[in-house]
């Protein structure tokens, strides 16, 4: 039942992609853009790839919040690496080290070590359980990561995603 | 820039088939001679598309307010080429895999080794 | 892009307006190409092998139909698409077309009874689907090169019917098969690509794909650089999808592990598609004043041709499998019906058609029955077969009728070829290619009598006296085509005056 | 209005452009496969979202700029699964990182 | 300004090839590639403006996926290669 | 029945037979009785043909043309009915040989020798009657095939390897050589019809026509002039009656006969006179003569020296041939005759000697005159007609060769003749002395044999009636005169 569901959003989804980069909006066009999207979805079903996460989850307020941190966060890490990359003695100093990810669903952790690789200067290199291993260009850039800012605010947005009830495994 | 386009395209082509070519004859990975086939099968297609090239003409898709596109024709057949080229890729592809399957390798003379 | 022009033109010789009559060329690719995806959905290999037989059946009316109507009415040209030429693709079925065109849709539709048990012998069960599946693709394909007017569509069907069969014969039952499927493909995608720079340096000179029209305008342009090198890439490349001597690698292992039905199938018609489409490039593409007088593409066929039938006919006295023997054997055959073009007289030409279609009868023959031989014995090598004639009569009277066919014995076919060709040489006043002719024909006994002696003068062996005949629907077809055989041996009027007007039909367009 | 959007696409563009070179420099020249991951990540992040933010500003209110901001989407989620995937398999594939404990300052 | 912009790019992507080629392991080239793929899809969008055709833009976001996949897919052929025996191609 | 119908099944007959042959093959007799009265009905039929012909009837037949020029199609002339009568007469006789011979000797494959027999007796049949050349080659590879399984009947390496050789030899002269002749006569004439006075006249220059007429004379390997004459010995691996019907009348007087036709129907005699190439070609049979009958003398397997004796003798005809004159026809066809009977006697003889005493070697044979009187009275007469001595049909046929010989001033001709009846003499009489005039060598061996006395009847038979015959064609040699005479007439 709640597959059907996922495919119908699946659905929705991919056509709403499919009208916006197609420019034409003929009914013979559209027929097929609806048709392909249903082949595609119907390979996924056979591929067993409709599972609970796709979801529009960006679209949430607080979601966007968190987004606009992150992107300073971002900007910030951004400036710094390029810095030391034209530092012609490259101050650098890599270490590899593990955070605990306090989220509770899969996407939360998810996103949390999402967050972690695209900030340059840190890398999730590996994620078991809910321990994240950690490969940061330096070592302030790993202090930045352990003070656990990022941990927290993504915990925050998980609190209002759907799907924090359903549980690890 | 035109004339000079005229010049220089046969000999990317020429290079590319040439390294297309070699690869097949002379690598003994089957896949790396698939490879090879593609990329030889892809520089007859930029042969074409630069055959179909007409000064200041841009890309044959229908806009309002462009007059010049390149001749369209050898782009449809060169689309055909492809898809066949494609089919012929992953059909060599799906071979290696069961040569691999069958022989362990995908190494050419490991396999004329087992073959007698 | 718009068509500029929307003038439907449907026969130029036949004011036949009924709707599938005047769609026959269209049918005669497009019923095998959408019965094809159907058998991959038939679950059921019995159901699969009923359908694609069925397509098979109504592929040679079809075909059947349009033979006659070009013997009656000449040269039949067929708009797909209802645009004009050079705009839209033009079909065009002239007397050679029509010959190929049956020769394929007969061996397809005589091979499909005997596809059954060999198949389910030799195939997974799993695969049975995606066999008939790729076979009627590689109809299509086949049907399609000889139907197709314009020279980029002929690459198109070249490569479904290729690509098919590299699929059919690495569905063989040795994993040796599968290499073979990918020496040819890796081949013959050599080969498709060679074709395909030849097509559009053509088109880049000349401004269309249509062979017709390419013919119109190559007089102008025939004396560039660009030109002869289009006519080297189409010739070395349709030289390696025909199996021509040197370029031949990939056939003996196809042949060898290829299903005993794809073995018959392919022998019978892949190489002489092949062979058409360099009939069509050298005559009515580039014209014989270009092909042969100014690029002496002749004499160089003529060496090749020599080379193919000693040296191959020599190879296959060396083989003990039989099937790649049969293979062998081809590649010299391939040699004789090149030779007859080289010659490039109406007589050279009507001789290597001639031999084309009788090779295609004989080769399918002595393949099925080796396909009857592997079905009950489980081997095709020589030595297995010692005191087989007992336990297969019928098989190996099959294979014997066959293999004086294939040396030219009088009464077969391969006698009425091999005194077209003969005659055709001498006309032409090669004296020693008629005596190197005959001489390979003594090398031919000699590998076919290997078989004979093995079967009919050796004392059997142990695991012998189980060895059952084979079943009847397997031998219907093998007789079948061994009965076609002998009725050529002995009237051949029908097929010569086809071939005829054929060989008169591409020498004319050629002197056009 | 129309300049003023002007300059500050071509400053992005600009920018963006640079911090491509920067990352393709670092890539270049940092000592080591896991190091040369975060320079990646340069390119992946601020150089290509400055590049396509300033093509936004050329593009206008359209849907150019909705196929721009799509392929941001998309940059944004693949660069870091891919940087992701590639650190993962080299550290299952045993490559050893040079850290700074080894590093001579 | 957008012919600037294309130089840049192409210079970084020369930058990328070295890397590429010089390796030293197979996870520095695929990442090389990886970024190359990221470059050149920016490198489509600027020349899709550069030539007023926005249309190419389609192409680049093909692209896009397709490196993404490219990426993927190599990985794990060099990881089931590594995992499994009978070690294909030098 | 009407004579174009008699023709028709003169040569179905013979090839539907092994059918019946084979579904009798669980009951022996029988099946014998087929393989009798088959032959004894075919005789008759030929027979039947006799007196039109005589008449100057020609009664023809065409059934299909595959082929625009290419027939297939019977015609009864002279010399085809000579031979056919030959061939047919001697089966009868063989058949009842055969019979003994196979049953005392307990053969395997009985039923599918006698199938084969009956096929081969049928592409003579073929041969004879053949309307045109085409028709002729497709019968003579027809009988190459169809002889093949019996020369290889023993089944074992050597008869393997004999059989290879005959294959080789007769299959590979015909498809490359004579297929090519005929090939380029039909381009160069559109027809390969018989005509009196033949085809090829004014159609070609004497050196093509000579080129020609290399082709034919060798690539008629069943006339075995040298150097294709070695399939001929291979053969001897055969059972002995095979040996004496096929090896002795009907596939090698097949190759002199279609020589015989080449020469007269094709060429026209007239033609062949004017080709230079027929002078070296006589010069060629001239020596296969001597060199054979020399060979002949060094053989001391009986059979073996029978065979070569054969190649020789074969020769007289193709040298009668060459000689270009109606004379030379007459001797030739005679020839054919004559030497026939002979032939086959001294072959059932050889097998008669094989069955009771087991004995192949002219050296072990001493005395053995005196155990087979009947046998060796017989072999005395068919040494006699060999040497060409009277009262023996080889007088005859060696008297109308030796005059034309000197008709023509083929002085090198005569001169080989006279040599050659020379060495016939002396590599026959030896035996017929040892036989008679010497003590056996008493070993044990010999003593058992002593006991076992004459050869079984239907041998002992079926020799009689041969050299009987050997003997009568001496004193009445019209039949096959007159149909000679005529046939030089046409020539003419
Ligand atoms: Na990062
Ligand atoms: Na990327």
């Amino acid at each position: 039942m709640s597959k059907l569901k996922h495919a119908f959003n699946l659905t929705l989804f991919l056509f709403a992609i499919w009208l916006l980069l197609s420019g034409h909006y003929t009914p013979l066009l559209l027929l097929f853009g609806l048709l392909s999207t249903l082949l595609v979805v119907l390979l996924a079903t056979r591929a067993d790839l409709i599972d609970n996460e796709t979801q529009l989850v960006f679209l949430k307020p607080s979601v966007l919040l968190y987004w606009i941190w992150l992107g300073r966060e971002i900007i910030k890490s951004n400036i710094d690496v390029a810095r030391r990359i034209l530092d012609p003695c490259m101050p650098i100093s890599p270490t590899i080290f593990t955070v605990r990810a306090a989220q509770k669903s899969n996407l939360g952790r998810v996103t949390y070590a999402n967050s972690i690789t695209l900030v340059p200067g840190t890398v999730a290199m590996d994620i078991n359980g809910d321990v994240i291993t950690v490969h940061a260009l330096t070592l302030d850039a790993a202090a930045d990561l352990k003070r656990g800012e990022m941990s927290h605010r993504v915990c925050d947005v998980e609190g209002i995603f759907p799907c924090s009830s359903q549980s690890q495994s | 820039m035109t004339e000079l386009l005229g010049h220089y395209n046969y000999w990317i082509v020429i290079i590319l088939m040439m390294t297309g070519f070699y690869t097949v004859i002379a690598r003994p990975n089957l896949v790396k001679k698939i490879i090879g086939l593609f990329i030889f099968q892809t520089s007859v297609f930029i042969l074409f598309i630069s055959m179909a090239k007409i000064e200041g003409g841009t890309a044959p898709i229908l806009e309002e307010g462009i007059s010049v596109y390149s001749n369209p024709l050898p782009h449809v057949l060169i689309l055909t080429a492809i898809v066949v080229s494609l089919a012929t890729t992953a059909l060599g592809l799906a071979l290696v895999v069961r040569i691999r399957e069958a022989y362990g390798t995908t190494n050419e003379d490991d396999i004329h080794v087992q073959d007698d | 892009m718009a068509p500029p022009t929307k003038t439907i033109s449907t026969y130029r010789t036949t004011e036949s307006r009924h709707v599938l009559l005047s769609n026959l060329p269209a049918l005669q690719v497009v019923i095998p190409l959408v019965s094809a995806p159907l058998c991959l959905l038939l679950r059921n290999p019995r159901h699969a092998w009923a359908w694609s037989t069925l397509v098979s059946w109504l592929v040679l009316a079809t075909a059947i139909v349009l033979a006659q109507r070009v013997y009656a009415g000449g040269t039949i040209s067929y708009a797909i698409g209802a645009w004009a030429t050079p705009w839209g693709v033009e079909y065009r079925i002239d007397m050679a077309g029509a010959l190929m065109v049956l020769i394929i849709a007969t061996i397809g539709a005589i091979v499909m009874p005997y596809a059954r048990h060999s198949i389910q012998h030799e195939l997974h069960k799993k695969h049975t689907g995606l066999f008939y599946t790729c076979y009627l693709l590689c109809l299509t394909g086949l049907l399609g090169v000889v139907v197709t007017g314009d020279t980029f569509n002929l690459f198109v069907f070249l490569e479904i019917s290729s690509l098919s069969s590299y699929v059919l014969i690495s569905l063989g039952s040795s994993r040796r098969a599968l290499t073979a499927a990918y020496q040819y493909l890796v081949m013959g995608t050599i080969g498709a690509t060679f074709i395909l720079i030849g097509i559009g340096l053509l088109y880049m000179m000349t401004g269309t794909l249509n062979m017709l029209d390419i013919s119109q305008r190559l007089p102008e342009v025939a004396d560039t650089r660009t030109i002869r090198v289009a006519f080297a890439f189409v010739t070395v490349g349709v030289s390696i999808k025909l199996a021509l001597f040197p370029l031949h690698i990939w056939l003996p292992n196809a042949y060898t592990f290829a299903p005993s039905v794809i073995s018959a199938f392919m022998a019978a018609t892949a190489t002489k598609v092949g062979i058409y489409v360099l009939l069509r490039f050298f005559f009515t593409v580039f014209g014989i004043r270009f092909s042969f007088a100014a690029m002496h593409v002749g004499e160089i066929l003529m060496l090749l041709a020599v080379a193919a039938i000693l040296v191959a006919s020599l190879v296959a006295i060396f083989q003990d499998n039989v099937k790649r023997m049969l293979a062998y054997s081809s590649v010299a055959q391939i040699g004789y019906i090149i030779l007859g073009i080289s010659l490039a007289t109406t007589d050279g030409v009507a001789a290597g058609m001639i031999h084309l279609f009788n090779h295609a009868l004989i080769k399918c023959a002595l393949f099925l029955a080796m396909g009857c031989i592997f079905l009950r014995l489980g081997s095709v090598e020589i030595g297995d077969m010692h005191g087989l004639a007992r336990q297969m009569p019928w098989t190996m009277a099959a294979f014997v009728a066959g293999g004086l066919s294939l040396i030219g014995l009088p009464l077969t076919a391969g006698f009425i070829s091999k005194w077209y060709l003969v005659s055709a040489v001498l006309m032409d006043g090669y004296r020693p290619l008629a005596v190197i002719i005959l001489v390979s024909s003594l090398l031919a006994l000699i590998y076919i009598w290997r078989v004979v002696e093995a079967a009919y003068f050796h004392v059997p062996g142990a695991a012998m006296h189980k060895v059952r005949e084979a079943p009847a629907s397997m031998l219907i077809p093998v007789w079948l085509l061994i009965g076609a055989n002998l009725y050529v041996g002995i009237n051949a009027t029908l097929i010569s005056g086809m071939a005829q007007q054929g060989a008169d039909i591409l020498i004319g367009q050629a002197l056009r | 209005m129309e300049l003023l959007l002007d300059i500050l696409s071509w400053a992005c563009l600009l920018g963006g452009a640079i911090f491509l070179l920067i990352g393709a420099i670092g890539v270049l020249r940092f000592p080591d496969f896991y190091t040369r991951l975060h320079a990646v990540s340069v390119c992946d992040t601020l150089g290509a979202g400055l590049v396509l933010v300033g093509l936004m500003l050329q593009g206008g209110l359209s849907l150019v700029t909705v196929k721009l901001l799509l392929m941001f989407y998309f940059l944004i989620f693949t660069g870091p699964t891919a940087v992701h995937a590639l650190a993962s398999a080299a550290l299952q594939g045993k490559l050893k990182p040079t850290l700074d404990e080894h590093e001579p300052e | 300004m957008f012919i600037t912009v294309s130089i840049v790019i192409l210079v970084a992507i020369a930058v990328g090839l070295v890397r590429a080629f010089r390796g030293p392991t197979l996870y520095d080239r695929v990442l090389a590639a990886n970024m190359i793929g990221t470059l050149t899809v920016l490198m489509v969008a600027v020349l899709g403006f550069m030539t007023g055709r926005p249309e190419f833009l389609d192409i680049a976001l093909v692209y896009v996926l397709i490196s993404f996949v490219s990426t993927i897919a190599v990985l794990r052929v060099y990881a089931s290669r590594s995992s499994t025996p009978g070690n294909g191609g030098k | 029945m009407s004579p174009e119908l008699t023709v028709l099944a003169c040569v179905a007959l013979p090839l539907l037979a092994p059918a019946l042959i084979t579904t009798l093959h669980r009951w022996p007799n029988p099946r014998e009785a087929v393989t009798l009265l088959t032959s004894a009905c075919l005789f008759l039929l030929v027979y039947s043909l006799l007196g039109d012909v005589l008449n100057g009837a020609r009664p023809a037949i065409n059934l299909v043309e595959p082929l625009p020029g290419l027939k297939i199609g019977f015609e009864v002339e002279p010399l085809g009915l000579l031979f056919a009568l030959l061939a047919s007469f001697l089966w009868m006789v063989t058949s009842v040989y055969s019979i003994g011979y196979l049953r005392s000797h307990r053969e395997w494959r009985q039923t599918s020798y006698y199938s084969y027999f009956a096929a081969a007796l049928g592409s003579t049949m073929g041969i004879a009657f053949a309307g045109n050349l085409f028709t002729l080659f497709i019968f003579y590879e027809l009988l190459t095939l169809s002889t093949y399984p019996l020369v290889t009947h023993a089944g074992d390496d050597a008869a393997r390897e004999g059989g290879r050789m005959y294959l080789g030899y007769l299959l590979g002269t015909s498809v490359i050589l004579l297929l090519l002749a005929l090939v380029w006569t039909w381009s160069l004439t559109g027809t390969l019809d018989f005509r009196a006075g033949g085809i090829l006249e004014g159609a070609v220059t004497p050196g093509i026509a000579g080129i020609l007429l290399m082709l034919f004379v060798f690539g008629i390997g069943k006339a075995a002039v040298i150097p294709f004459h070695l399939w001929l010995p291979a053969a001897m691996v055969a059972p002995t009656p095979v040996s004496a019907l096929l090896h002795a009348v009907a596939v090698v007087k097949a190759g002199v006969f279609t020589v015989l036709k080449v020469a007269i129907y094709i060429f026209g005699i007239d033609f062949l006179a004017e080709i230079p190439a027929t002078q070296w070609l006589l010069y060629v049979a001239a020596a296969t003569i001597l060199l054979a009958a020399i060979v002949a003398l060094q053989q001391d397997n009986l059979k073996l020296r029978l065979a070569w004796s054969t190649v020789s003798q074969l020769s007289y005809i193709v040298l009668c041939a060459l000689l270009v004159t109606p004379a030379g026809i007459v001797g030739g066809s005679m020839h054919i005759v004559m030497h026939a009977f002979a032939k086959i006697t001294l072959f059932f003889c050889a097998g008669a000697i094989l069955i009771t005493t087991h004995k192949t070697r002219i050296s072990e044979m001493s005395g053995i005159g005196r155990q087979m009187p009947w046998t060796m009275a017989a072999f005395t007469v068919g040494a006699l007609s060999m040497i060409g001595m009277p009262p023996t049909a080889g007088f005859i046929s060696k008297w109308y060769i030796l005059v034309a010989t000197l008709e023509a001033e083929q002085i090198i001709a005569v001169g080989v003749i006279i040599t050659s009846t020379l060495l016939n003499a002396a590599y026959f009489m030896p035996v017929v002395y040892k036989a008679f005039f010497r003590a056996p060598a008493n070993d044990p061996g010999s003593k058992r044999n002593e006991a076992q006395g004459e050869a079984p009847l239907a041998l002992v038979l079926a020799i009689v009636v041969t050299a009987a015959g050997t003997v009568a064609l001496f004193f009445f040699p019209d039949l096959p005169l007159g149909l000679a005479l005529q046939l030089a007439g046409e020539s003419k």
